[in-house]
C-alpha cells in the first residue's frame, strides 16, 4: 500500500530551489477577489516527489515493462527517438499563437504529416486538430452532417452502428444529435447485410464502421455495404482504430469511406501515456474537404501558413482552444519518417503474422476462439465460455491472473456480443517468444482453473495489491484526498 | 525492420504453424481489387539517426524568441525533475488503467490529481481531465444542460470576455444539440462583463447555465461573486473558466457569491506543461459532489482490495461510453493522461507557497510590463482596472499587426492582435507576463517597442 | 531470476531503425588486419532493449527510490535541474580539443567552479582535473612528492594514514611510490596524538587525513597535528570525502592542509550512478600551485583559455586523456549554484543534525554507538557486537533484513577497526519522519534477533534474490556471458 | 531551503531530543578559531529558473559546430533510447553495488558490459570500467608490470604514435613506481610503428610490456601482428590499445599474433557516451582469464543465490584498495558505472550489425573525405597507407593553424594541428570522420577549406 504524496507533506516543509524570492503582495487586486487561504497542496521536497513518483511509476505495467496485448489499443512499442525528437526545445518552446514566420520547422512536420496521412488512408484532405479518437469520430460525423445540412437534405436523423462497435461511436452521433442505430453481426463477424439493407433508408445520415473490425476480421462486404449506403444517400465513417492491421495494404478511401479518423496514438505508435493524449486526425474525400476542423496547415508560395476559420467558411470549427495535440503529432511523424513506405506496410503483415499466429496456437492448445473459420486481423477474440461453465471461472478472473504471470491482460467484455471474451492483441513489436510465452501461460491458468478455480477467482496474489473492490469504489465515493485522510489518528473511512 | 524483431526462421516456423505460404496469404479475404498500390506520396524510411537530423533542422527554424504572447499558452518555468520522471517508460507507455492492480501508479497520480485541482478550484470533485480547456468548456456546458433539469434550457449565456477559441471550440461541439449560445458583451473602456450586460443576455427566458471567465482573455479580473449570484438567482447554472496559476491569487471559484459556482473547467498548461505549439495540454473539470454522475470523461475512486488494503480504481464508470454507449456523458475515451502526470508532479513539486510566488512574480512583472511600456510615447492601455498577467494596449500611429512585425524582427513575439477576433474593439494586442519576465526581458521589449513605434 | 539481454537475442534479429543503409566492403584494408567474425553481442529489438534494461533498472535501490544511509558515501538526492542543464546540447557536443574560441559558456563554468571551490575549501589554486577521489588522492601525493622533489628532498618515504583510513588512501601512497605508515585511533576516536609523535621523522613526506574522521567524529587535534607533521618537514593531505559535515563551516586550509581533493559525488550531489562517474578535484595551497594536474582554466584578457603542460612546466601532469569527468562537474556547478553561499553551510548543518539525531534516537533505543562521548559528524558509527555476542548476528546480517524494510543498509565493516559496524549517514536531504522510521526499523530487526535469528541469517527475504554468494563466485569465476549459457539444453555451469 | 526537508518544528524536536540549543551547538567540539567567516567568493544561490536561464546561454554560447575533430573522442550517432534509460533514478542515483541483493539492475548490467566488452576485444575477461582510455593505459602498464613476474623488468615500449595524452596521462600514473617508458618511433611516411623501430627500442634489456595502438594516433593501421609477436619473443606482455568502433571491422586484439595480447585498453566514449567537453568516458580493460587476479577496477561475477537462483556480486575484491589497502592493484574506487550503462546499451541496441554498419561508414566516409580533400590544391596526405577513420593532412602555403582558424569561423572544427605535439613532424593536421559525415557535411568541409587554402 502506497502513501499518498500528501501523506509526505509537512505544513512549512518547501521545495526550495523552486521558490522564487518573494514578491510584492499584490494589493492592486481587489480584496474581494482575492484568495484567502492557500490550496492544500502537499508541501514536499523535491527528494520526497522524486521518490514518490518514482515508486508510484513502478506500480505500473506498461509496454516499457510487460507485454500488454489488450486488444482495440495496439500496445506496441513507442520509439524513444519520437519522445526525444518532439521535446527539442524549438518544438517545446513554440507558442501555439506564433506567427508562422516566427518559425517554419513545425509546420513543415505537419504539412508533410497531413499529406502522409492523406496518402496511406487515400482521402483528399486531412486535418490534424481532433485531440483523440473519440474527437476526431465527432468531427467525422459533424462533417457528415454538415455535408447533408449544405445540400438541405435536413431530415437524416440516424446513423448505423454495428453492434460491435467502440462505445465512442455511438456515443459520438449521439453527441451530433443522431440517433445510434445498431447493426448485428454475422456468425462470422460480419456486418449483417440483409439488417443492413432494412435499415438503410431516408433517415440515414451514413454508418460508421472499424474495418477490420473490432471481432478482429476484416469485413468482407464492405463494398457492397458502400454501395447500399451510399445509395440511400448515406456517407461512411471509417474508424481507424484498427489501422495497424491494414496499413499500406489497403487504403479506407479505396474501401469506399467518405470520412475517416486515425488514432495515432495505436497505429503510429505514439504513447498511450497511461490514457492519452493521444490524437485522432481526420481525412474525408473531396466532397467534404470544405468542412475540415481547423486549423491546418497549407503551403503558399513555398512558405508553410496556417487555414483558420477565416479561409475556411464551412469549416465545422475548431475541436480545441488550438491546434490539437502538437507533441503527439510530431511523435508520429518522427515514426513514420524511420518507418518509410515500406516499413508502414511491414506494421500490417507483422501484426497480422503475430495475430493469427498466436490464434492458431491457442485453439491448437484448445482455447475457442470467436470466429474460427476466419483469419484473424490484427486481433481476434478468444472465447472463455465453456471454461466459465466448467470450472465457473470467469473472463475478469482469467485476465487477473495473466497479471500474475507479468503479463498485462488482454481486452475483456468487449465486444459485448461475444460471451466471457478477451480481445488480443500481440501488435508487431513483440517477438515469437514471448507469445509462446504467452501461450504457454493461458494453458497453465486453465490448468489452474481446472484444478483450482480459486486461484483465479482471487488473482492477482503476486502483486502489491489483491483483486480491488469496484463496486464499492463506486458506492462509497471517494474521488479526493482530504486532510483527515492522512491524520493517522482517524478515520481510515474518511 | 524498424520494430519488428522477427527473423527468418521465426516468419518460417510462424507461416507453417498458420499453415500459409507467406505473410501475404494472411491478407486472403481481402479482396484483391482492394489492395493497395505503392504509397508514392511517403518517403522512403530512414535511420534515427537521419530523423535525428532532420527534426533537429526544424527545430533549429523555430528559433527560441522571446515570447509576450499569452492568451491561452503561457510560458512558464518547468522544473526539471518533471519530464524526466513524467517520460519514465512506465507512465509513459502504460494505458488507460482498464486493470487496475496493475496499473497503480496511474490511478495513483490520477486520484492526486483530482485531489489537488479540487483543492485548487474550492469544488468537491474533479475528474481525470478533458483535451484541453477549449473542450473542457463545451463538455461543462453539455453537463450543466444534462444536469440542470430543473432550468428546462437549453439556453447557456457565454460572455465575449471568453477566450474566442474557447467559443470556437464550444461551438463546434455543442452545435448539434440544440443548445442556444448567448453572447455577453464587454464594457468597452473596463474590458470586463458588467451585470447589465449579463441581465441583458440573460433576458426573460430560462438559462441552463452562465460562464464566467477569471481572469477573462483580456487578462481582466470580473466581478465573479456578482455575476455568479446574479445567475444563480435565475436559476443557472454557474461554469467558471479559469486560470489556475491564478487561482493562487484570487479567490476560488468554490467560493464565488453565496453557494460557489457548479462546474469549474479551464486549462491546465501552466501547470508544468510545455508550449509546445498549442499541446498535447490537459484540460480540468471540477464540480460539486452531487453532480459528480454528471461528469464527462473518467474518474478515479479510492478503494480497498480483497485484504482490505487501500487501492484506486476507475469508478462511476456507467456514465462512460465503453458502458453506456449512445447515453454516455460524453463521448471522451482516450483522454490527456500524461499529461495530468506533469501537472500533479508541477503541483507537488511547487508546493503551495511555491506557485503562489510564480503567482505573485507573474503579477508583479505584468504590472511592471504594462507600467513600463505605456511609458512609450503612443503606447496606452485599453482597459483600467485589475489584471492578473495580461493586459491589452492600444498603440498610436501604427497599426498592431505591423508592431508585432517589427518586434518578430528582433526575436519578440509581443502580443496577439485583437482585431481578428474583435473587430469592435480596434485596433489592440494582448500582452502576457510571466515569472519568466523579469526585469531584462522586459527592458529588451520596451526598447524594441519603443523603435517600432517611433 | 532475470535474464541476461543475451538470452534475447535470436540470429538475424535487428533494430532497423539503427540499421545504416549497407556500406561498400572497406577493401582497402589487408586482410590480414580485418575482423573474420562480428562479436556476439545481442541481436534485440529495440523494444526488447528498453524493457530489459527498464526492468533490471527496477531491481536497483537507490536514493530516488530509498532512503540509503551508506556512511562515508553522501547519498543524497541529486537535483534533477543538475542533470538536465550539464545534458544541453551545447554542453554534450562540445569536443574536448575544441579550441576555446569556439565557446566560451563552458570554460565560464569552469572558471567559476575552480574559484568556488577554491573558496570553500580555502585553498588557493584548484584542477577539476581528477575523475574520482582516488584519482585525487593520488594527484594530491604526488604533487607532494614532486614538492620535496623540486626541493632536492628526495629522502621521504613514507606517508602517514590513520588506521581508520579509507582504503584509497594507503594504495594512492603506494601509487605514488611511497610506503604508508598505519597511526592507531584513541578510544575517542581521534588520531593518537603520542602515535604521531613517534611516528614522524625525516622519512615523513606527509600525513593524509579525513576530517570529520572516517569513524564519524572531528578531529580535535588537528591544529597540532599540522604542527607536528609541518615542523618535521612533512605535507598535510585532507581527503575531502567527509566535506559535507563542515562544507562552508570549517575550511581545510583553514585547519592548516596543503593539498586537498573533493569528492564531488558526495558533497556536491553530482550523481552516484551505480559506482560513478565521479570528479574529485584538488585544491592546494600557494607552495603546491605549481604542481597542479592539468588541464586547468584560466582567465586572460577577460577570455577563458585552457592552461595546459606547456603553460605549466612543473605540473605533475595529465590525469586523463581530457579534462576529467566534465559533465560531472557542470552538474556540480549547477547544485553550488541553486545552493549559493548559505545553502553551503545549511548543508553542513542539516547533515550534522539529522546524524546527531539520528545517533541520540539509536542510543535511546539501546543501540551501542562506538564514540558515545562525542558529537557525530554527518555520520556516526552504531556497533553490533553485543547482537553479535547475544544472538549470534552479524553486521552484514542486520544489514541484509534492512533491505527487507525498503531501506537499503549503512557502510558494513568500514572503518576496521570497530567490531560489527555500520557507518551510518542519513544526508541532509532525508526528512525526520523517515529517520524515525529508521530508527523503528532497527529497532524491529533487533527484536527478530532476539526471537528469531535465523531470519536476520537468512535474509533478505522480500527481495527478488535471497542472499547470494560471495564465496563461490570467487572460487567459481564467471566473468562474462558465453554462448553455452544461453542455450536451454546445457550447462547451467559454463 | 533548497533539498533539505526539515520545518522549523522539525529541527525543534530533534535539537531537543539531542540536547542542544540551536544547530550551532552540533559544532562544538570544533575550536571557535577553525570557523570560517562568510564565503564572499561564493555567490548568492538561486532558483532553479535562474540557474536554467544561466547554463542555457552558457550552452548557446558553445553554438553546434560541425566537428571533424577526433583524436581520442568522436562525435557519432547515439540512440535516444541509450540515455532516456540510462538516466533512469534507478541507476543515476544508486551508488556502487555493496549490498548485492538490492543492486542486481546494477551488477546484471555490468556483467553483460563485460562480457560484450570481451567479445569485441577477442578477450576472456573484462573488468567492470575505469576511467578513461589514458588512465586506463597507464593502470594496464601497472598490471603488465605486476603481472609479468618473470621480465622482471620495469621497462615498457610506449610508441610514440599512441595518443600523446595517453603518453601524458601515463607518464603521471606510473612515474612514481619505478618504471622505464621507453618510446618506439613512427616511420615518417607511412605512419606506423615498424618492427625496426620496436626493436630498437626493445634492445638487448628485459622488457615487461610493449603497447600496440590499433588504430594508431594518426588513424593509420599498424601491424599489429608482427609487432605482438616480436613483443612475446622477447618476453613482454602486449598491451593493446583500441577504438571499439574500429574493432568491428579490425581483427580483435585476442587474435594478434599467434598468442593473441596480453591486455586490451581504451575509450569506450565511442559507444554511446557523447563528447561533453571530454567527459565523463569510460576506459575499458580486458585480458586473460589467468590475469583476471591482476586486473584492477571492479569485476562483477555471477553466482547463486540461498535458493539457488542466478545472481551478480562483485568479486575478487581481495584485490581492492578497501580490502588489500596499500596493496591494492590499483587505488581506484568509484569507478564509470553509469558509462557502463550506456555504453552496454548503446551494443546492445546497434547490435553486431548495426555497429558494423557504422563502422563501415565511418570508415568510408574518411576515405571519401580525405580523396574529397586532397583535390584541393596544396592539400595532400601525411602517410600512405591504409586507416580507420582518421588521417593526418599537410597543408601547403599556409599554417595549419591559420587554416583551423579560418574554419572555426565558419563554424567548422576541422582537425587538430599536430606541431605542439610532434615538433619533428612538421605541419600537419589530424581529420576525422564518422557516420556523421555524409556527403553534406563533406561538402560543406571541402569547400571551406578550399576558401581557407586558397
Ligand atoms: C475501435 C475504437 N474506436 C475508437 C476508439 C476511441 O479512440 P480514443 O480513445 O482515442 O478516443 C477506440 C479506442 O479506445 C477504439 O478501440
Ligand atoms: C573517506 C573516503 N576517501 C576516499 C574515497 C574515494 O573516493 P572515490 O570513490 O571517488 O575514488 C572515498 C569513497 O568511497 C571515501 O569514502
Amino acid at each position: 500500500m502506497t502513501e499518498l504524496i500528501f501523506d509526505h507533506s509537512h505544513p512549512g516543509r518547501s521545495n526550495g530551489a523552486q521558490m522564487l524570492p518573494p514578491a510584492p503582495e499584490p494589493d492592486d487586486l481587489p480584496e474581494a477577489l482575492r484568495r484567502s487561504e492557500r490550496p492544500r497542496w502537499p508541501e514536499v521536497s523535491e527528494l520526497q516527489a522524486v521518490r514518490h513518483y518514482t515508486r508510484l511509476s513502478q506500480l505500473n505495467f506498461s509496454i516499457d515493462t510487460h507485454v500488454y496485448p489488450l486488444g482495440s489499443c495496439t500496445m506496441k512499442h513507442n520509439p524513444r527517438a519520437c519522445n526525444a525528437l518532439a521535446m527539442l526545445p524549438g518544438f517545446l518552446e513554440r507558442h501555439p499563437l506564433a506567427p508562422p514566420e516566427a518559425g517554419q520547422g513545425y509546420l513543415a512536420c505537419m504539412y508533410d504529416l497531413q499529406n502522409i496521412l492523406a496518402e496511406v488512408t487515400g482521402m483528399r484532405g486531412v486535418s490534424l486538430a481532433p485531440a483523440a479518437g473519440a474527437q476526431g469520430e465527432f468531427a467525422g460525423v459533424s462533417m457528415i452532417r454538415a455535408y447533408h445540412d449544405a445540400r438541405g437534405d435536413t431530415e437524416r436523423s440516424e446513423i448505423l452502428v454495428p453492434d460491435a462497435a467502440h462505445g465512442t461511436n455511438p456515443a459520438s452521433a449521439s453527441m451530433c444529435g443522431y440517433k445510434a442505430r445498431e447493426l448485428p453481426t454475422d456468425e462470422e463477424g460480419d456486418v449483417d447485410l440483409d439488417a443492413l439493407r432494412d435499415a438503410v433508408g431516408p433517415q440515414t445520415a451514413g454508418i460508421m464502421l472499424t474495418n477490420p473490425s473490432t471481432v478482429g476480421v476484416f469485413e468482407r462486404n464492405i463494398e457492397e455495404m458502400a454501395t447500399i449506403v451510399h445509395e440511400a444517400g448515406g456517407l461512411l465513417y471509417y474508424d481507424g482504430a484498427n489501422l495497424n492491421a491494414i496499413l499500406g495494404k489497403v487504403r479506407p478511401g479505396d474501401m469506399g469511406f467518405d470520412v475517416i479518423h486515425l488514432n495515432l496514438h495505436k497505429t503510429f505508435s505514439t504513447p498511450h501515456g497511461g490514457g492519452g493524449p493521444g490524437a485522432g486526425p481526420v481525412g474525408v474525400r473531396e466532397n467534404l474537404l470544405p468542412y475540415l476542423p481547423t486549423p491546418m496547415v497549407a503551403e503558399e508560395d513555398g512558405r508553410y501558413v496556417w487555414r483558420t476559420e477565416a479561409d475556411c467558411p464551412d469549416t465545422i470549427g475548431r475541436m480545441t482552444a488550438f491546434a490539437g495535440n502538437a507533441g503527439v503529432l510530431l511523435r508520429a511523424y518522427v515514426y513514420i519518417r524511420m518507418l518509410g513506405r515500406r516499413g508502414m506496410e511491414r506494421v500490417a503483415e507483422y501484426a497480422t503474422l503475430n495475430a493469427n499466429y498466436l490464434m492458431t496456437r491457442l485453439r491448437e492448445a484448445g482455447f475457442e476462439v470467436a470466429f474460427p473459420k476466419r483469419r484473424a486481423s490484427h486481433e481476434f477474440i478468444v472465447t472463455l465460455k465453456r471454461e466459465h461453465d466448467q470450472y465457473g471461472i470467469s473472463a475478469m478472473d482469467f485476465a487477473k491472473r495473466m497479471l500474475d504471470y507479468g503479463f498485462h491482460a488482454p481486452t475483456m467484455y468487449f465486444p459485448l456480443l461475444v460471451p466471457e471474451c478477451l480481445l488480443i492483441e500481440p501488435t508487431e513489436t513483440e517477438a515469437k517468444e514471448d507469445l509462446d510465452r504467452l501461450v504457454e501461460v493461458f494453458t497453465t491458468i486453465r490448468e489452474e482453473a481446472e484444478n483450482n478455480p480459486e486461484l483465479l477467482r482471487t488473482a492477482p496474489h503476486t502483486l502489491p495489491l489483491r483483486r480491488l473492490d469496484e463496486v464499492r469504489a463506486a458506492r462509497d465515493l471517494h474521488l479526493r484526498w482530504s486532510p483527515e485522510d492522512s491524520e493517522p489518528a482517524t478515520g481510515t473511512e474518511g | 525492420m524498424p520494430f519488428i524483431p522477427h527473423t527468418e526462421t521465426d516468419v518460417r516456423s510462424m507461416l507453417d504453424a498458420i499453415g500459409v505460404e507467406d505473410i501475404d496469404g494472411l491478407f486472403d479475404e481481402i479482396a484483391g481489387g482492394l489492395r493497395a498500390g505503392e504509397l508514392e506520396g511517403v518517403p522512403e524510411g530512414m535511420p534515427e539517426m537521419a530523423v535525428n537530423r532532420l527534426m533537429e533542422r526544424r527545430a533549429a527554424q523555430e528559433g527560441r524568441p522571446l515570447c509576450f504572447l499569452g492568451a491561452g499558452a503561457y510560458p512558464h518555468h518547468i522544473p526539471q525533475a518533471i519530464w524526466q520522471l513524467t517520460t519514465r517508460g512506465e507512465f509513459y507507455s502504460a494505458y488507460t488503467p482498464y486493470q487496475a492492480e496493475a496499473s497503480q501508479g496511474t490511478l495513483q497520480v490520477t486520484y492526486e490529481f483530482q485531489s489537488m485541482m479540487a483543492e485548487l478550484t474550492g469544488m468537491e470533485v474533479s475528474n481525470a481531465s478533458l483535451y484541453d480547456g477549449g473542450s473542457a468548456l463545451a463538455e461543462a456546458i453539455l453537463m450543466a444542460v444534462r444536469g440542470n433539469r430543473k432550468a428546462k434550457s437549453k439556453r447557456v449565456i457565454v460572455p465575449r470576455a471568453v477566450h474566442p477559441h474557447y467559443r470556437d471550440a464550444t461551438r463546434t461541439i455543442v452545435r448539434n444539440q440544440g443548445i442556444e449560445l448567448v453572447e455577453a458583451d464587454f464594457d468597452r473602456s473596463t474590458g470586463t462583463t458588467p451585470l447589465e450586460q449579463l441581465d441583458a443576455a440573460l433576458g426573460d427566458e430560462a438559462v441552463a447555465a452562465v460562464v464566467i471567465p477569471q481572469p477573462n482573455f483580456f487578462g481582466r479580473l470580473e466581478d465573479v461573486d456578482a455575476l455568479t449570484d446574479r445567475a444563480h438567482e435565475c436559476g443557472a447554472q454557474v461554469i467558471a473558466v479559469a486560470n489556475p496559476t491564478a487561482l493562487a491569487l484570487l479567490s476560488p471559484p468554490g467560493q464565488w457569491g453565496a453557494k460557489g459556482v457548479d462546474i469549474v473547467v479551464g486549462e491546465g498548461q501552466p501547470l508544468g506543461i510545455p508550449l509546445s505549439a498549442g499541446g498535447p495540454y490537459v484540460g480540468f473539470l471540477c464540480t460539486r459532489k452531487n453532480l459528480a454522475r454528471q461528469m464527462p470523461g473518467r474518474v478515479v475512486g479510492r478503494t480497498v482490495d480483497a485484504e482490505g488494503n487501500t487501492g484506486y480504481v476507475m469508478t462511476l464508470r456507467a456514465r462512460e461510453q465503453d458502458i453506456r454507449r449512445s447515453k454516455a456523458t460524453s463521448n471522451i475515451c482516450t483522454n490527456q493522461g500524461l499529461m495530468v502526470t506533469a501537472a500533479t508532479l508541477y503541483m507537488s513539486i511547487m508546493g503551495p507557497e511555491g506557485f503562489e510566488r510564480v503567482a505573485r512574480h507573474c503579477h508583479a512583472n505584468a504590472r511592471a510590463l504594462r507600467d513600463e511600456l505605456c511609458a512609450i510615447d503612443g503606447v496606452s492601455a485599453a482597459f483600467d482596472g485589475p489584471f492578473f498577467h495580461e493586459f491589452v494596449l492600444r498603440i498610436d500611429g501604427r497599426p498592431v499587426t505591423d508592431v508585432l512585425g517589427d518586434l518578430a524582427g528582433e526575436d519578440i513575439l509581443g502580443g496577439l492582435a485583437l482585431e481578428p477576433y474583435y473587430d469592435d474593439l480596434g485596433d489592440a494586442m494582448l500582452v502576457c507576463a510571466t515569472e519568466l519576465h523579469g526585469e531584462d526581458e522586459r527592458r529588451a521589449f520596451a526598447e524594441a517597442l519603443a523603435r517600432a513605434v517611433a
